[in-house]
Order: structure tokens, then C-alpha cells, then sequence
């Protein structure tokens, strides 16, 4: 583990924020798009037992940033810290995004589940962002967050909420499947909540696209060491989304 | 100051247990071979079996208070590929390396002992414990006679360092005094504690397996200390080490030595502070140590 | 919605676990009487014995991560001080009040029991599963002959609603199945792990007691339902319960009701919470429940 | 248990803290010295398991003050927690100091033993506070806090450092002992470490100074349900620290 200083730890939305950390030039250049990052909460409590896991969010002004959402008890307490305070951190986890990715592209995110794709975009050269299509749902309108940010980088952003506070009313994976006809993508790369993750595996099971899931699990290592978070492989056995993903092959996976 | 397990000497106390460090392919990412060196007194690997095992189904684990339920299944490559891919890379560490077995009868532990009898290997640790597996594990601790069988056939062919792991429920003393019986070397007291937790409602998702982490550490501390009155072996203690007092509080109670499993989890270098606070906990208060067993 | 605990009716499936709420002289300045009569099913005694018993010399109590170890050794100013002192009171609660009973001999149990049946007292736990004391306690557990004995002596003599409060260690599974031969209503799986902890080196002083808390809940979890499915009793769970979540997921494994205990001690109105928590999940969830046990 | 507000929490000392809660009138009323509170950390995080108990400090102004040390992660997570936070209490518990304390007083405290002394003295009137001496030791100058306000009512305050930064060097026993002598004081109520309680019980023994202990000892329910904190008490059997003291006549108890 590392030690690193909380430059900010800011509210987005009601149970959104935005995490800063400082980190040095060695540490950042280690750090690919895709990689993730164990936070442990700098006390001796030891209730939640495990440092959660979150993506690399950005590293924009050379900080690790980390945006999160507050789900039960460990989130929450990292919410109630503030900046200044000394937090030893485990990164980089788990292998980045692929590097294969072919545009145009498709980034669908569920929720936090878009943090990843600014890491992504940001080591985008110009002309692929062009080419990049980011789909972005949440609850509701309040829960889509930093949208000012996802527009620097010149993608198109389609935006949907359940309640149609924001874009279009209904899923995110309505959006995408409903453009595949017109779009030509290459690629597909996805992130968030498993019903989103198995829709999207069957939009484009068949097509020709080549389909990316970034998967979530309870994490009690993140270091391969427990052989707990497993995905079912097909043809046989398990991948473990900390060492061999988080982000895998839709096809390669049994969801 | 040396350790002793019986005759197996160690530079520290300390010991990565079994199936917490993965299969130890990456442990040189998080850890210097001096640091492991200078802080580990033996590695005891992931359970191994004869055949490779891809493990149970998930959700494999669960977060309780101050706990972890884990139903990992034994997931492993087989002996013979240990052997040949991952031992190599462990070996070269020149730490102490300790095989812990899983068969689901006593003929595989047989076979999986000639391996290791083979490839010269000293330490073996036998897991007869393994609450999360159809056959074998657990149920042989049912059993002192099973066990005793067990650990004599082993003991008739190896003639390295035998430890027997044995489960914290059933009739543990009884198979204390077996293996005892049997001349295992030593015992590692103990495996995780059955357990279940709901993982999730909708859809309803329960979790079997085995509970570890601090949670249990006062459950292992007294079974530990039970065990130490009544059964002139070493024991090795496994349960709950988070930080140097637990594991000089084990030592206390009477343990030789000392597993380290789920602060591994926790943070990949956590057997390095823990052997930072044990030495400065030895300094102030080691004279604890020599005063017999509270 | 009505529970049922065998031919035992109770408004809430929430129980006030024994030793956890003192001799309930007190419990008025925490909870109404309406709070009480609405989210409490049952009450059960601090453990009772024939003579009055001063308890152990401290230290009583340590915590452990998520857990308490006791050793209150089941200080009690004796049945008929507490019939005389502190029963009425209780009585006047209009909640089911059953009687936690310690006794070193079987003999000693009948004769307590015999003061219940004078009484007209309706409702009885044995406790044959304290770690915190030399005779008696968990000493019974061991031996499911003896709990057999102890249990058919007393359905002799005892007309009323008979529970049997198990130890979570040793011959768990034949003691229960002891107590079902012999006529027993209903178990209580489980009373507290023994456990040890080092409250200081310098003096040291150790404790060995039984642990409770949310550290045990899935140990209990676990083995309420293993014993649920073998053992056609009415169980009621005790271990770890601090909210309406931990008490579903005891429901949902079986249990018929559920003791709340260490969580008076965190907060002496914790059942209400409880109680409160518990009515949202039995809305939103309680169709799980008709579905059979995972 | 209570809701209350944090109105300050602020550093005394390195480790020492003077933790402000907003309570209502009808709550203060109940409130005596002596009396002790529990305060539960306001989050989910089950470890530590158990409020913890702390003695009413103060009660000036309508707010209710706890003068706290940092011992271990409860006190450390206490002190972490910043205005405006709502907390959860269990108050009043114990029972108050005794009401018959004798004239001249002598109170001694070791370290944040002092604290129920304010909320006493608070409670004196004048011509008995000129009769009270305030007997104060602590590891160093740094550790003995709030000496302007302990000087506002008027009593002797005698200081007693063992690095000698500050009063006599020493224990702060030996001063009481060294003025036993001269002065005749009817009562004497002490509150710190067991080794200062067993101290001052033997310089008592000879006297017929009324002397009264308060004690402490790890507390699950500090009410008196789990029958955990007890000491030995003359002529057999046990005392309840929470429920039959903390406060006792120091020849009612074995040490
Ligand atoms: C590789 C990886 C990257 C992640 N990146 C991010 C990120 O960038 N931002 C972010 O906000 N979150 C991210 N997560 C999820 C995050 O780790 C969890 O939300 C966090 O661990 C919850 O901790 P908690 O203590 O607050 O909740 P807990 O108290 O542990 O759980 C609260 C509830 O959330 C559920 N839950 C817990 N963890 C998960 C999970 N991983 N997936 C689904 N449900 C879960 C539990 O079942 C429970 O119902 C990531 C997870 C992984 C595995
Ligand atoms: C009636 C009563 C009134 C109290 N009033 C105050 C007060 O006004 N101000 C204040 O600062 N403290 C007071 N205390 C002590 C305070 O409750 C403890 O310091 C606190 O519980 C420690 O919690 P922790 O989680 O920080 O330490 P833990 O992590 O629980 O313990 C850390 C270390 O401190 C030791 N320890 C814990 N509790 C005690 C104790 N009660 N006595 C001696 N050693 C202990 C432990 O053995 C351990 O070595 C009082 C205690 C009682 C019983
Ligand atoms: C994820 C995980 C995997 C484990 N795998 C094994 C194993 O393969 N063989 C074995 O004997 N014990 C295994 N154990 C048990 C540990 O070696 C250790 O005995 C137990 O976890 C108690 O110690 P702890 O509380 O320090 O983790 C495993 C434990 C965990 C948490
Ligand atoms: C302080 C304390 C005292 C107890 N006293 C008794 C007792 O007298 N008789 C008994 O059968 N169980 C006793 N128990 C056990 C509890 O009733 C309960 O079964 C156990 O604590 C597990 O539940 P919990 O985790 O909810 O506390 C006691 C437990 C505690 C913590
Ligand atoms: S979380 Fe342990 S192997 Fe992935
Ligand atoms: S702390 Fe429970 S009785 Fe005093």
C-alpha cells in the first residue's frame, strides 16, 4: 500500500462524489485507463474489514480521481472524509481496458459506472473521441454527473434516465440498441450494473462487434490472492475479475 | 532469536497460510525477496489436489462483521502443475515452503505425498479442514479414527515435516490426540469456521463456507490455548492476525508459530507490519513469553 | 401476522435474550410498557439458580472486533428472590416471561422446575450451554445422554412451553435430537462461543468467557440452519442479531423467532429499532419466506 | 438513546478533546454530577462495538461538555467528528456524586479523571467551593487543561506533573498526602487511574476522612443489564460500577 493525501473529496449529487488524491509522477505513470485502486479508510476500525475497490476515474492535473457513489457503510465513511487527510491506497489493480478497441465506439455506462471511461478519454487522441459515442444512464437527471467534463472531450453524449428527467426516458441500453442499426461500431465497451451488462451481451450477440463488459464483484483482495471473485468462463472454470479483468470479452464470459 | 516448530526451525514466526496469497505467482509484485526473507518464517501454499479444481460457482464470498465467509472450492492448477509452473518461483525465495494437501480419500492423500517425497520436498501440511468441499475436507475431522489412518499411512512414506491442519468444530480434541498418536509433527489450529451469510434477496443468493478474519480470533485464541493443555504437539496458530498482538498473544497462549491468512487480503503487505509490531511487542514485553501459558 | 414458536403464540417473533437486559428491574426507565407489549414477543429471565450466585471476579467483560466476550459466571440473587422481587413486575408486563434456568445437577433443575410449576410459571429454558462456569453450563452439552436425562426428568414434572438452550460447540446435532426424544418444545440454538482474550499484559489478566455479537452471526446463521434441517423442533436463533435484516435472515433459514441480545447492551431500545426495521423487510421480502429454506 | 447535536469538538491538548452536544432543558434537568453519558459514533460501522461511557464534564451555557482522552479507536473516531454532526446518547446513567460530601473537600484527579469535577463545582455554591481544593496531576504541563476555567470558581488548585513542567513533580498523591497534615478535610473524592484510587484509599485508611472513589472499568451496557463492571465489594460479593456507583466510599470496595 501507498500513502497519499485527500486533496478533495467532493459531493456531485445527493450520493455522488468526486475523490482527488495526490500522487506522485512515478505512481501516475504505472496507471493505465481500466486499472482500479483499493482505498483503505485511514483509521484503525476495522468495520468494513476490506479497502474497496473503485476505478481510476482521472488523472486530469496529474491527481488520481475517483468518482463514487455512496452504497453502504464503506463508501459512506470515505464520504465523511475531508481534504487533508492521509488515506494508504493499493494501485494499480487489475489489467486495463483493452487496447484493441476499434471505432467507432460505443462507451455505455450505467450509473458510476461511467468513472472509468474519463481516464479512457482523456488518453484518447482527438480523432478517436470523435469517433466515440459515450451512452450514459442513471436514475434520474440529478444522478448523471460532471456532464460539463464528458463534453470537453468532444464524443457525443446520449444521456437517458429512468424517470426521463434528463435525455431519453428509459435505459441506457434502449439508446444503444436502437442506433446499432444506423452505427456502424467496432467496439462496445461497457460498464455498470449486471442487468445493464447481460442486455448489452445480448444486443450484440448478434453482431460482429466486438463487445467489451467491465464486471463488479465483492473484492475481499484484488490481488488474484483469494480466488473469490470469479466469472464463469465459457468452455469451462472462472476468470477472476481482479486479475484477469475487470473488463472481459463478452463472449469469453457466462453472465 | 529462532523459532522452533519441533525440529523445523524459523527465521520468524510468521507464516503466510494456505490459500491467502494466491498461488504465489505474484507475491514478488507486493513484497522483496529480502522483506520476504527477513519477515516470513515458511510460505504454506494453496491447497493442492491430484486433479486441477476449478472451484465453486459463485458468489465465493462475503463480507461479515470483522469477517469473511469464503467458499472458494480449493480452485487450483493440480499438483503436478504447481510443481512444475508456480513451486520453481517459490523455492527460489529460500523460505521454508510447505504443501498443503487436499484429497477426498485417504489413498489421494497418499498419491499427492509421493509427489512431494519425490520432488524432495520437506513440509507438508494436510488439509483435512476445508469446509468447502463436497468430498473430503471437513468431513474427514469428523472422524478421530479417519484421521488417525490419514496421518499414519502419511507418516509411514514421508519422512519431512508434518503438520495436520485440523477444523475448529467436531470433536477437535479427539483428533488433536490422534494425529498425536499418528506422529504428525505439528497442528495447525485451525481452519475457518463453518458459516452462512445472505448475499443478496432479490434474486435470493445464500453463501456456505468457511468464516475467517478477526472475528473468530478469540474463538481460535482459546481453542488454541485448550488444545496446548491437553496435547504435547506444536501448534501453529491460524485465525484472526491482523496485527502483531494478535500473533504475540498466540505465542502467550502457548502457539510455536503463527499463520497470517486474511490480513493478506487485506493488504498484500500486511505480514510486514505485522512483523514490525511483533518485534517492538517482543522488546517490551517478551519476558510475558517464559512465564508458562496463562 | 401471528408467530408461532410450536403451540407457543407470540405477537412478535422478538425475543429479549437471557442475561442481557439484568433482571428486568430497570427495563421501564428504556421502553414503555405499549413499546414493550408491541415489538417484544417474549421475555427470558437472567439465568436463575437454586442459591444465589455472586457471579466471577472481574474482568467480566472484553470486546473483540464485532464481538463481546463475557464471564459473568450467571450472578443471580436466587429463583425465590427473583419470584418474590422481581417476577411480579415483570408478570404485570403482559409479555410471555420464561424462565432461563442453571442448574449443576439434573437434580438441581428438577428442583427449580418445581418452583415454576408452583408458581403457575408457564414457560422454561434450560440452559445447559454457559461457558462461564466450573459445574453445570456447557458441561451438559458434551454429553447428549445426559441432556436426554435432564430433559425427560423435567417434561416429567413440567407441564409448560419446555426450551432447551444449546451450546454452539461439541455434539451439537446429537444433543438436539436428545432433546427432541425427550419431549422438548422447542430449542434455542445457540447460547455464546467460548472464547479468550487478553484484556492486559501488564498486569496479565486474561478472560475466557462465551462470545456474542455480530462477530457470531454466521456461525448461528450456519447452524440454525443445518440443525433446522435435520431436527424437526421449532428452532428459535440467538447470536448476533442488531437489526431487522439479521433477524430475517434467521427467519428466512427457518428460525421461528429470534433473541435479541448483546444489542440491549449497545442500546437498551434496540429492539424497538429492530422491531421497526424488521416490519419494512416482512413487507417488502416476507414472501420469502413461504418459499422453503435455501 | 437520545439525538444530539455536535456544537464543537475542539483539541485541548495533543490528545486531549472538550466535545460540545446541544441538549434540550427537560434532559438537563435530569442531569446531576456524577452522572455519566454514552455516546454512540454516528455511523453503521460496527467496531467498535460499544458506545462509550464518559463522565458529564460541564453543563455551562445549556450544553452538555465531555472532556475526552484519546486512549484507543473509539475516542480517536470521537474526536474526528466535527460540528454539526448529530450523535446519538444514552443519559443520564450512574448515579450522581454523593450529596454528602463533607467540608473542607478535597477533590484529586489524575489526568481526564478531572473532568466530573467541573460540572461539581459548577454545582457548588460559592462559600463551599472556598472550601474545596482541587488536587490535579497529569503526565506533563501540556496534559493538565482548562486551568483558567478551573481557577473561575474560586477553589485551591494544586498542580502536579511527573515530568515536573508544571506544579510539584510527582504524583499528585503525594501532595494530598503531604497536606493531610495540616488540613482537615471531611471528604475526599478522587477520580483517575486504579493506581491512583489504591494510593489514595491507603493514605485514607488512617484518617476519618469520608473518601469516595470513582471507578471505571470497560462498559458493555452501563445499564446495569449485562452485570460486567463490577469491583469487589467489602463483605463479599460484587458492586455494579455502572448502576451502584461509579462512585463509591473507598471502604465499601476492595481495590
Ligand atoms: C473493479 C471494481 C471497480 C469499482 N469501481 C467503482 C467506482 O469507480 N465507483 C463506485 O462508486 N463504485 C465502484 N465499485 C463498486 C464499489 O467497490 C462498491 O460500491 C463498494 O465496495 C461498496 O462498499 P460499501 O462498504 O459502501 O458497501 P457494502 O456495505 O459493502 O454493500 C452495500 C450494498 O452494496 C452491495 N454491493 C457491494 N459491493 C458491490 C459491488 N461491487 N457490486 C454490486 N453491489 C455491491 C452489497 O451487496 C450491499 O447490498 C467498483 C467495484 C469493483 C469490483
Ligand atoms: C463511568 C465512566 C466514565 C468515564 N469518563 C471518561 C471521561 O470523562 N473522559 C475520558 O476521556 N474517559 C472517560 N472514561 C474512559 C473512557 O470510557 C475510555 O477511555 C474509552 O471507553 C476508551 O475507548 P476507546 O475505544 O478509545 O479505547 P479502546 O480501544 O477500547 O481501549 C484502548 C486502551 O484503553 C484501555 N481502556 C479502555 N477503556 C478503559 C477504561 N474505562 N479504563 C481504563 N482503561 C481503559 C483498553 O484496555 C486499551 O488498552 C470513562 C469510563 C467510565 C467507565
Ligand atoms: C480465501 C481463502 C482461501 C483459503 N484456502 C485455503 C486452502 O486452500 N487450504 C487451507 O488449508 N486453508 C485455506 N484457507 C484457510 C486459511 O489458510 C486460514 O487457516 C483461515 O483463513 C484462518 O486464518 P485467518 O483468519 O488469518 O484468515 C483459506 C482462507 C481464505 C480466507
Ligand atoms: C452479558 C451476557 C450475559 C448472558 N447471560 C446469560 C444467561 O444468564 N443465561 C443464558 O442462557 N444465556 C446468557 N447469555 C447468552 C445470551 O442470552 C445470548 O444467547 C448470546 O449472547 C448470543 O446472542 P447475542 O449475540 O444476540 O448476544 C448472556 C450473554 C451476555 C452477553
Ligand atoms: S478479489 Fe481476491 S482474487 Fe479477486
Ligand atoms: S456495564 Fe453492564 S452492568 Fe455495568
Amino acid at each position: 500500500m501507498k500513502s497519499t493525501r485527500i486533496l478533495e473529496n467532493r459531493a456531485l449529487a445527493e450520493r455522488i462524489y468526486l475523490l482527488t488524491l495526490q500522487i506522485d509522477e512515478d505512481l501516475m505513470n504505472k496507471l493505465s485507463p481500466g486499472h482500479f485502486v483499493k482505498i483503505k479508510l485511514p483509521d484503525q476500525r476495522l468495520d468494513p474489514l476490506f479497502p474497496r475497490p473503485y476505478t481510476i476515474h482521472s488523472l486530469i492535473g496529474g491527481h488520481l480521481q475517483v468518482l463514487y457513489q455512496i452504497v453502504g457503510k464503506g463508501t459512506r465513511a470515505l464520504s465523511q472524509l475531508t481534504a487533508g487527510t492521509d488515506l494508504e491506497i493499493l494501485v494499480p489493480l487489475g489489467r486495463p481496458f483493452p487496447r484493441d478497441l476499434g471505432y467507432p465506439l460505443a462507451l455505455v455506462a450505467g450509473g458510476v459506472g461511467v468513472a472509468g471511461f474519463g481516464f479512457l478519454l482523456e488518453s484518447l487522441p482527438q480523432e478517436k473521441r470523435k469517433e466515440t459515442i459515450l451512452y450514459y444512464g442513471a436514475s434520474s437527471k440529478e444522478s448523471l454527473v460532471r456532464l460539463d467534463y464528458w463534453e470537453t472531450f468532444g464524443v457525443t453524449l446520449k444521456l437517458a434516465t429512468e424517470d426521463g428527467s434528463a435525455g431519453y426516458k428509459g435505459f441506457v441500453t434502449d439508446l444503444l440498441q436502437s442506433d446499432l442499426s444506423e452505427r456502424k461500431f467496432k467496439s462496445i465497451l461497457a460498464c455498470g450494473p449486471m442487468p445493464m451488462l447481460k442486455r448489452i451481451k445480448e444486443i450484440a450477440a448478434n453482431s460482429t462487434i466486438k463487445t467489451y463488459l467491465s464486471m463488479e464483484s465483492f473484492m475481499a483482495c484484488g490481488t488474484g490472492f483469494c480466488k473469490g471473485c470469479v466469472v464463469p468462463r465459457k468452455g469451462g472454470g472462472y476468470f477472476h475479475i481482479c486479475e484477469d479483468g475487470p473488463t472481459f470479452l463478452a463472449d469469453d464470459i457466462i453472465l | 532469536m529462532t523459532w522452533k516448530i519441533g525440529s523445523l526451525q524459523l527465521k520468524t514466526p510468521l507464516i503466510l497460510a494456505s490459500g491467502t496469497w494466491g498461488l504465489g505467482d505474484t507475491i514478488l509484485d507486493y513484497l522483496s525477496p529480502e522483506e520476504i526473507i527477513n519477515s516470513i518464517g515458511a510460505l504454506i501454499t494453496k491447497g493442492l489436489s491430484l486433479e486441477p479444481m476449478a472451484g465453486n460457482p459463485p458468489p465465493r464470498l462475503l463480507e461479515t462483521p470483522c469477517g469473511l465467509i469464503n467458499s472458494i472450492g480449493l480452485e487450483n492448477p493440480g499438483i503436478e502443475v504447481f510443481l512444475k509452473r508456480y513451486y520453481p518461483r517459490l523455492r527460489d525465495l529460500e523460505v521454508p515452503v510447505i504443501f498443503n494437501l487436499h484429497g477426498t480419500s485417504v489413498d489421494e492423500f497418499l498419491k499427492l505425498v509421493r509427489y512431494l517425497e519425490e520432488e524432495n520436498i520437506r513440509g507438508v501440511e494436510l488439509n483435512i479442514s476445508c469446509p468447502n468441499v463436497t468430498e473430503g475436507g471437513i468431513a474427514f475431522s469428523q472422524s478421530p479414527e479417519v484421521v488417525f489412518q490419514l496421518v499414519k499411512g502419511v507418516r509411514e512414506i514421508f519422512s519431512g515435516f508434518l503438520i495436520v491442519k485440523l477444523s475448529p468444530v467436531g470433536p477437535v480434541l479427539e483428533v488433536a490426540l490422534a494425529c498425536k498418536e499418528a506422529a504428525a509433527d505439528a497442528l495447525t489450529i485451525a481452519n475457518t469456521y463453518p458459516a452462512m451469510g445472505i448475499v443478496s434477496y432479490e434474486p435470493l443468493k445464500v453463501i456456505k463456507g468457511g468464516l475467517s478474519g478477526p472475528a473468530i480470533k478469540p474463538l481460535t485464541l482459546r481453542l488454541v490455548s485448550d488444545i496446548i493443555s491437553k496435547v504435547t504437539l506444536p501448534i501453529i496458530a491460524s485465525g484472526g492476525v491482523l496485527s502483531g498482538k494478535d500473533v504475540f498473544e498466540y505465542l502467550l497462549v502457548g502457539a510455536s508459530a503463527v499463520q497470517v491468512g486474511t490480513a493478506n487480503l487485506i493488504n498484500p503487505r500486511s505480514v510486514i507490519e505485522i512483523h514490525e509490531e511483533l518485534k517492538e511487542l517482543l522488546l517490551r514485553h517478551g519476558r510475558l513469553l517464559d512465564k508458562g501459558h496463562p
